[in-house]
C-alpha cells in the first residue's frame, strides 16, 4: 500500500495532467474533445478506485470474522464466548479510535516526519468530491481502518485465554488509535521512512509486525497459561476446541486477503491497475497455498502426521509472506516467499514454546516472523528497494511497536492488572466476565 | 438382584443389547466413559508438542438383573463384547439392595 | 433506498438530459462529440449502478446466512437442524414469491397508492436494455428480492424452538409475496408515503420494523416457549447452543449490511455517487461499532459482567438503527444514532421478557424498536423530512404489517395449529419434522 | 463459460473494429474524437472484464470454504480436521498445478483439438497489457483456477472417512493438473467440442460432471464405509457431525455460486454484458431455491418428515443444473430445471445407497446427476445447441473423466493403497493422520 | 450407608434436587446417561434410510445417603421424577461400604 | 474386591491417575459428571436473567481392586486430589462381587 497521500497524486495523474495540457492547448476541437473525455476517465477512475476501496474494504473487514473464527476454534470451549467478545470488541473500538484519531495521525501532515495530526478525519460532503481526489475521501478511510483493526486482532488470538478483558480493550483503543498509526505514518503516511525508500506493499510489517510485535510484548508481559508448560519443563498441549472453526477462520482470512493486498494497489481505473491487481491476487492465492503445501509436507517429516493447525498457519504465513510485495515478484518467486513463510511456522511454533512463550494461536511465527521474512524479501523483485532500507524499516518500526506496546501493557499490568485469576483461568474466562459459555450444553455446565 | 455393569468397546454396544434383550433383560443404562488400562492409547501432536491419550472412549452398561439371571447375562456380556483384542474390557458385578420402577411404584423384581 | 421507479429516472437523468439537449443542439463538432461522450457515460454508469445492485445484493443475500447461523447458535442443541432449515426454506420462498408477485405488487404502478400489480416480474432481454434504463432489470430485482427476504429472515428467529414448520413456511410466502411488498410500495414503490415526503433510505422500517412487526404478532399469538416463565414470572434462561455461531451470524450480518446500506445508494456511475457509497459504509461501520461498545458499556455497568449475546445483538441495533438514514448524518451523529440503538437493546430484551413476549433472539429490540429509533432520528440531519411524516409512516406501516401479520397467524392457527404438542417442544423440534439431529454425537441422541 | 481464446475476440471486438475503422479514416475531427473515445471504452471494458473475474474469482475461491464446512458437517467428529485437512489441501494443491500445467494444458495452442500445451502459464507485466487483450491475464488465470479447484472439492466430500490423505492429495494433483484441463480444452479450451457445438455455459458438465465422475470412480474403487452397509445390505445411517456447519457450508456455496455462474459471462464492459450477468445472478438464485422447495416438498411427502441434508443438497443440485445454461432460460424454465435437481437428490441418495455405493455428502447426485440434466436440458432454450450434440459432450467427457479417474485411483489403490485399516477407520481418521482431533473436549478423547 | 441410584427423565432434575435438599440431603453427583426401556424412542430418518434411536437421553443421579434416609430418599426421588408416562425411570440402591470426604478426610457419616 | 469410586476435581485426573499407578492399579474407568454440594456454583446472566449454576464440572473416578488394596487405594486418591477447597469431592467403597475381563474371560482378582 502506498502512502494516502501519494495515491491521491497517482491515481489521477493521468486526469489532471492531461485536463493541464489541455488548459494551455485550447486551439482545437480534437484537444477539446479529449481533454473532456480524460475528465470523463478521470470521472470513471475515480468510482473504480472507490470501488476497489470499497470492496477490498469489506473483505478486510470479512477478515475480523476470520479471527474470531480462528481463534473461537484454537481456544478452549471454557474462553470461545471471551474470545468472540473480544473479537467484536476490538473492530469495534478500533473502527471509532481510527476516526476520533487515528486516520489522521496517520495520513494528515506527516510531510516526511513521524506522526500526523491528533484530530478526527473529517469527511468532504459526496458533492464536494471531484475527479482530481482520486476516490471518496470516506471510501479511503474505510480501507484504511479495516488495516488498523487487523492489527489488534492478531493481538488477541496470542494473549487468549488468560487476559482480562477490559484491559485488553483498553491496549487495543491505544494501539489502534496511536501506535499503529504512528508507525503507519512513518511509511504510508509519507512519513520519514518512506521518504528513505522502505517499501511494504500491503504491510507485512506495518500491520502484520506491528501486530505481532504487540501481541509478543504482550506474552511476555501477561505471562503462559498457568498450565501450559509443567515445572519441569515440559509443554502441556492445550488443544483448541473446534477445528472446523479455526479452517473457517482460515479460509476467511484467505478471501479477505485478496483485498487486503489487492485493494493496496490503491487504483483500479487503468488498465495497468486493474492488471496490477490481478496479478497480486495470482501472487496472493499461490503463495498461500504454497505456504500450506510447504507446512503440510514438513510437518509429515517432522512429525510422521500432519497437524491441521499448522497447516492453517501455513496458509496465514503464506499470505503474510506475500504481503510486503505481491506484485513485483514473479509467480515461481512468490510462491517460493509463501513457502519458506510455510516452513517458519513449522519450525518456529515449538521454538517459542522451547522459549516459553505462550502464543495460543501461532500469531507471532505467522504475522511476526513470516511479515519480518516478507519485508526483507521485496528487494530481490521491487527495482529501487535495498535490504538495508528494508532492515532499517523492521528494527525501527519493530522497536517503537514492541517498546510502546510493551508500556502500556506494563502500566495496564499496574494499573488495573492484566490477568484472570488463577481459579478463574482454570474455570475459564467465559464464566467471569462474560457470564454466557459458548456451549453450555455439551459436556460443559449449563446443560444439567 | 444384581447391578451388573461392563465397560466394553462403543461399538460392540449393539451386539451387547441384542445378546441381553435375547435372555428377556429389556431395560438397561448407558454411559460415555473413558478407560484407562493395559491398552495403551495413541500419541497425538498439537503444534509440535506431541502427548499421549491414555484415556479411550468406553461404553460403561448398568444393568439390574434379578440374582438368577447374573450369571447368564455376564456371559451374554462377555460374548457378544468380545473381540479378542485388548481393551475388550471389564464386567462387575454389585449387589443391588432394592429396585424401584418410578412411574408406577412397584419394586424390586417387578422393577427391572 | 429510494423508488426504484424513481431511481431508473434518477440514475440516468444526466444522460437522458445530455442527450436531449445534444439532439438539439448538433450543429458543432465538439458538441456532437460531447453528445456521444455522455452517451457513452451513459453506458458505464449503466455498469456502475447494476455492479452496485449484483455486489450489494450478494452481501445481502449472504445476510441470509448470517441469520441462519445467529438463530442456529441462539437455539438449543435440539432445535438447530429446523432453525437450519427455516432459514435455507425461507430465503428459497421468498426469491420465489417475489417474482411470482412480490416485485410487480410492490413497484409495478404503485403511482401514489397503495399498491402495484399482481404480475410477475418480467425481465427484458439482455441487449434489449440501453443506457437510459440505468441498471439491468434483473439486478434491481435481486437486489430488492434480497431485502424481501431478510425480512422474513428477521422473523424466523424471534418464535423459534416452537413453532411448526409448513405454518412458518406458508407465513413467508404471504408475508414476502403480499405483506412486505404491499407496505414496501407505499415508500419504495412510490406510493403515497413517498408522496407525502416519508424517507427510510434502506429499510429500518420497511425492512427491519416490517419484520420485527410480523415476528411480535408471532410471539404473541404463538406464545412463549413452555419452559421460558415459571408458574410464579421468574425468566428462566435458555442458553443458546454455540456462542461462536451466533457471533460468525454477526458478522455476516455486518458484512451484509454494507450491501444493504451502500447499493441502497441505487447508482454508482457518478463521483456523488460513488462518493455517497462510501460514506454510507463509514456510517454504517461505525454506528455499528457504536453499538456493540454501547452494549457493553451497559452491560459491565449494569451487569457487571458483559453478555455477548448483548454485545452481538448492539451491533445489530446499531446498524438497524443507522438504516433509514445512513447517507446524511455526520460521522458523530451516526455513531450517536448507533450507540442508542445499542442500549435500547440492553434495556428492552429484558423488557420483553418482563411482559413474557418470548424473543429468542433478540429480533423485536434490535429489529423493530432499534428500526423506530433509526426512521424517527431522520429528521435531524435529512433535509425535507419532518418528525410528523416518519412518525406517520411508522404507525402506518407498522399497524399494517402488525395486523396483517397477525391475522395471518390467527387463521393459521385455527387452520392447522402453529404450535408443536409440549411433548414435541420438549424433544426438540429437530425430531419430529427434521428427523437429523444437529449434532448426534454431542450429547445427543443417535450417537450410541 | 465461453472458450477464454474465444472471449478475448469477444470482449474488445467493438474496441478494436473501431480503432481499426478509425486508423483507415482519420479524416474528420469527430471521427477522431470517436476513435479516441471508443479506445477509452475499451479500457473501461477492460477493467470491468477485470473486474468480474475477480469478484466472480473470489466468490468462487470462498466456495472451497463452503466445501469445507459442508463436508465438516456431513462426516463424524472422528474425521472433521481430517476433512478440513483435506480441504485446505486440495485447494492449494489445485492452485499450485494449475499454474504449472492446467492452465496451459486446457487454453494454450488447442486449436479445435484435444490439450493445450503442457507449459505453465506466463502473466505479461501489468503495463504491458492493452485494451485489445480485453481482460488481465492473471485476472482470468484466478477466474479459471477457482473453477479447477471446485472440481477437486467435489472428490473430497464422496470418498470421505475412509480415504488416506497423500494418495487422496496425489489424485488431486492429476486431477487439477491433467484430467480437468484435458476435458476442459475439448471446450472452453476451444477443442474438438467447442467446434461441435457442445454448450456448457459455466460448467454443469466440464467442472461438476467431472468432479462427480473422477468422485464416483473413486468410491467404487475405495469401497463404502465399513459400517455403511450391514451383511444383510441394510443400509446404517452414520449421521454426519454438525448440521450448522453443513448448513454454512450450502449458503457459502450458494453465494460462491453468482461468481461461479455470474462471472462465466467473462465480460461485464457493455450493458448487454452487465445485463446478462444480471439475469444470470436472478436464474442461478432461483433454480437454487426452486431446488431446496422441491426437495422439501418431496422429502415431506415421500418421507413425512423434511431431512435437512436433503434440503441443502437440493439447493446444490438446483445450482448444478442451472450452471449449464444459467443465461437464457426463462424465469419459469430457470426455476423448473432447478426443481428437477432438486428432486433427483430426493431419489438419487438412497438408490446410490441401493447400488451401495457411499457417497458421504452427496456429491454424486448433486454434481454428476443434476450436472448431467443440465447439460441436457440445454437445447430448450439455447438457440444453436442440439440434444445429440449435448449427449456427445457429455458421455465423451464423462468417459474421459471416469476412466482416466479410474486408472488413477487404480494405480494408487496399488502403490500406496487408498483406504486406511479398518482400525484406523474405526478410530477415525483424525487420530492417524493428523494427530489433532476435531473437537478434543466434546464427548472425544483428549479432554480427560 | 447406601448409595440410592436414579435415572430419571433429564427436564426433571431441579425438582429431585429440591426434593432431596428438603430432606437434608445437599450433594449429589449427575451423569448424563442413554436409557433403553419399554419406551420407545422415536424413528429418525437420514438421507433416506430410517433408522431407530431407541436410546433415549435420561439423567442419573448417585446420592450417598446414611441408612435411615434411605426409604424417605428413595420416596422422595420417586415423587419428584413421577410423571406417570412411561420411561419416568428406575431407582436402586446399593451399599455403601465408606465414604472419605477428600478435603478433610471426614468419612463415612461426616462425609455425607 | 470393591469398587472405589471418587467424585473429584477435573484437573486433579493426571494426579490421581498416577498415584494408583505407583499403587500398581493399572486400570480405571472415567466419566464427566456434575456434582452438587455445599461448592456453591456461579450466577451466569443470559440476556438480561440471571440464573445460579450449581451444577459444577467433575470427574468420576471408579476403580475396581482387591480387598487388601482398598485403604491405601482410598488413601492415594484422598492426598492427590486434596487442595483443600471446598468441592475436592467425595470417594465411596462399594462392595464388588465378581469382576471378568472380557478378553480372556479372567475372573476376579485375575480379572483386574
Ligand atoms: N481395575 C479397573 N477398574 C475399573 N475399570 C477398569 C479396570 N481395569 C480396566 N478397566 C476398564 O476396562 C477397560 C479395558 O481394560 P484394558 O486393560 O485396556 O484391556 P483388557 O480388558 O483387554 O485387559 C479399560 O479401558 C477400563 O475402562
Ligand atoms: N434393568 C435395568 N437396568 C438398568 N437400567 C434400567 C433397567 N430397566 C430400565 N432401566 C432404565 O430406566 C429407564 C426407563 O425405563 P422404561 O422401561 O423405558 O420405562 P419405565 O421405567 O416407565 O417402565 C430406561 O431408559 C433405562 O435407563
Ligand atoms: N451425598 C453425596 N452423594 C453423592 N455425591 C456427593 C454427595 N455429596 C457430595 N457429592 C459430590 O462431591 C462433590 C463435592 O462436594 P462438596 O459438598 O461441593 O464439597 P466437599 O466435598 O469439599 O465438601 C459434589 O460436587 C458432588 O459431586
Amino acid at each position: 500500500m502506498m502512502p494516502s497521500i501519494l495515491t491521491k497524486a497517482a491515481a489521477s495523474t493521468l486526469a489532471l495532467a492531461v485536463l493541464a495540457t489541455a488548459a494551455v492547448a485550447q486551439d482545437a476541437a480534437p484537444e477539446t474533445a479529449e481533454a473532456v473525455e480524460y475528465a470523463l476517465a478521470g470521472d470513471t477512475a475515480f468510482v473504480f478506485n472507490t470501488l476497489l476501496f470499497l470492496i477490498g474494504g469489506f473483505l478486510v473487514m470479512w477478515m475480523a470474522a476470520g479471527f474470531a473464527m480462528l481463534e473461537a476454534g484454537m481456544v478452549r470451549s471454557k474462553n470461545v464466548s471471551m474470545q468472540c467478545l473480544k473479537n467484536i470488541g476490538l473492530y469495534s473500538i478500533a473502527g471509532l479510535m481510527f476516526w476520533v484519531v487515528g486516520y489522521n495521525l496517520m495520513y494528515d501532515g506527516v510531510d516526511g516526519g513521524f506522526l500526523g495530526s491528533f484530530t478526527p478525519k473529517a469527511i468532504p460532503a459526496p458533492d464536494a468530491e471531484a475527479a482530481g481526489d482520486g476516490y471518496a475521501a470516506a471510501s479511503d478511510w474505510f480501507f484504511q481502518m479495516v488495516f488498523c483493526a487487523t492489527t489488534a486482532s492478531i493481538v488477541s488470538g496470542t494473549i487468549a485465554e488468560r487476559t482480562k478483558m477490559w484491559p485488553f480493550f483498553i491496549f487495543v483503543a491505544i494501539l489502534t488509535g496511536i501506535i499503529y498509526p504512528i508507525t503507519g505514518s512513518w511509511q504510508w503516511g509519507g512519513g520519514w521512512l518512506a521518504e528513505m525508500g522502505f517499501s511494504d506493499f500491503a504491510g507485512s510489517t506495518l500491520v502484520h509486525s506491528v501486530g505481532g510485535w504487540a501481541a509478543l510484548a504482550g506474552a511476555l508481559i501477561i505471562g503462559a497459561r498457568t498450565d501450559k508448560y509443567s515445572a519441569d519443563g515440559k509443554v502441556m498441549p492445550l488443544p483448541g476446541s473446534s477445528m472446523p472453526l479455526a479452517t473457517l477462520g482460515t479460509f476467511i482470512l484467505w478471501l479477505g486477503w485478496f483485498g487486503f493486498n489487492g485493494g493496496s494497489q490503491l487504483a483500479m481505473g487503468t488498465i495497468a491497475d486493474a492488471s496490477a491487481v490481478s496479478k497480486i491476487f495470482m501472487n496472493t492465492n499461490l503463495a498461500a497455498a504454497a505456504g500450506v503445501v510447504a507446512a503440510m509436507i514438513l510437518c509429515q517429516v517432522v512429525y510422521k502426521k500432519v497437524d491441521l493447525t499448522i497447516a492453517l498457519n501455513g496458509a496465514l504465513a503464506g499470505l503474510v509472506s506475500i504481503t510486503a510485495g505481491p506484485l513485483d515478484p514473479s509467480v515461481p518467486l512468490a510462491i517460493l516467499i509463501g513457502a519458506v513463510g510455510g516452513a517458519i511456522v513449522v519450525f518456529a511454533v515449538p521454538l517459542l514454546d522451547k522459549l516459553k512463550i505462550d502464543d495460543v494461536v501461532g500469531a507471532i511465527p505467522v504475522h511476526l516472523l513470516a511479515g519480518i521474512w516478507g519485508t526483507m524479501v521485496v528487494p530481490l523483485s521491487t527495482d529501487g528497494t535495498s535490504f538495508v532500507t528494508q532492515f532499517i524499516g523492521v528494527v525501527s518500526i519493530g522497536a517503537f511497536a514492541f517498546v510502546a506496546s510493551g508500556i502500556v501493557w506494563y502500566v495496564l499490568k499496574m494499573a488495573t492488572g492484566l490477568r484472570v485469576t488463577k481459579e478463574e483461568e482454570m474455570a475459564g474466562l467465559d464464566k467471569l466476565e462474560v457470564g454466557v459459555e459458548a456451549y453450555p450444553e455439551f459436556a460443559g455446565a449449563g446443560r444439567i | 438382584m444384581k447391578i451388573v455393569m461392563a465397560v466394553i468397546k462403543p461399538f460392540k454396544l449393539e451386539e451387547v443389547r441384542d445378546a441381553l434383550t435375547a435372555l428377556g433383560v429389556h431395560g438397561l443404562t448407558v454411559t460415555e466413559v473413558k478407560g484407562y488400562g493395559r491398552q495403551k492409547g495413541h500419541t497425538e501432536i498439537y503444534r509440535g508438542a506431541e502427548y499421549a491419550v491414555s484415556f479411550l472412549p468406553k461404553i460403561k452398561i448398568e444393568v439390574a438383573v434379578s440374582a438368577d439371571l447374573v450369571a447368564s447375562a455376564v456371559e451374554a456380556i462377555a460374548n457378544a463384547a468380545r473381540t479378542g483384542q485388548i481393551g475388550d474390557g471389564k464386567i462387575f458385578v454389585v449387589p443391588l439392595e432394592k429396585a424401584v420402577r418410578i412411574r408406577t411404584g412397584e419394586t424390586d423384581g417387578d422393577a427391572l
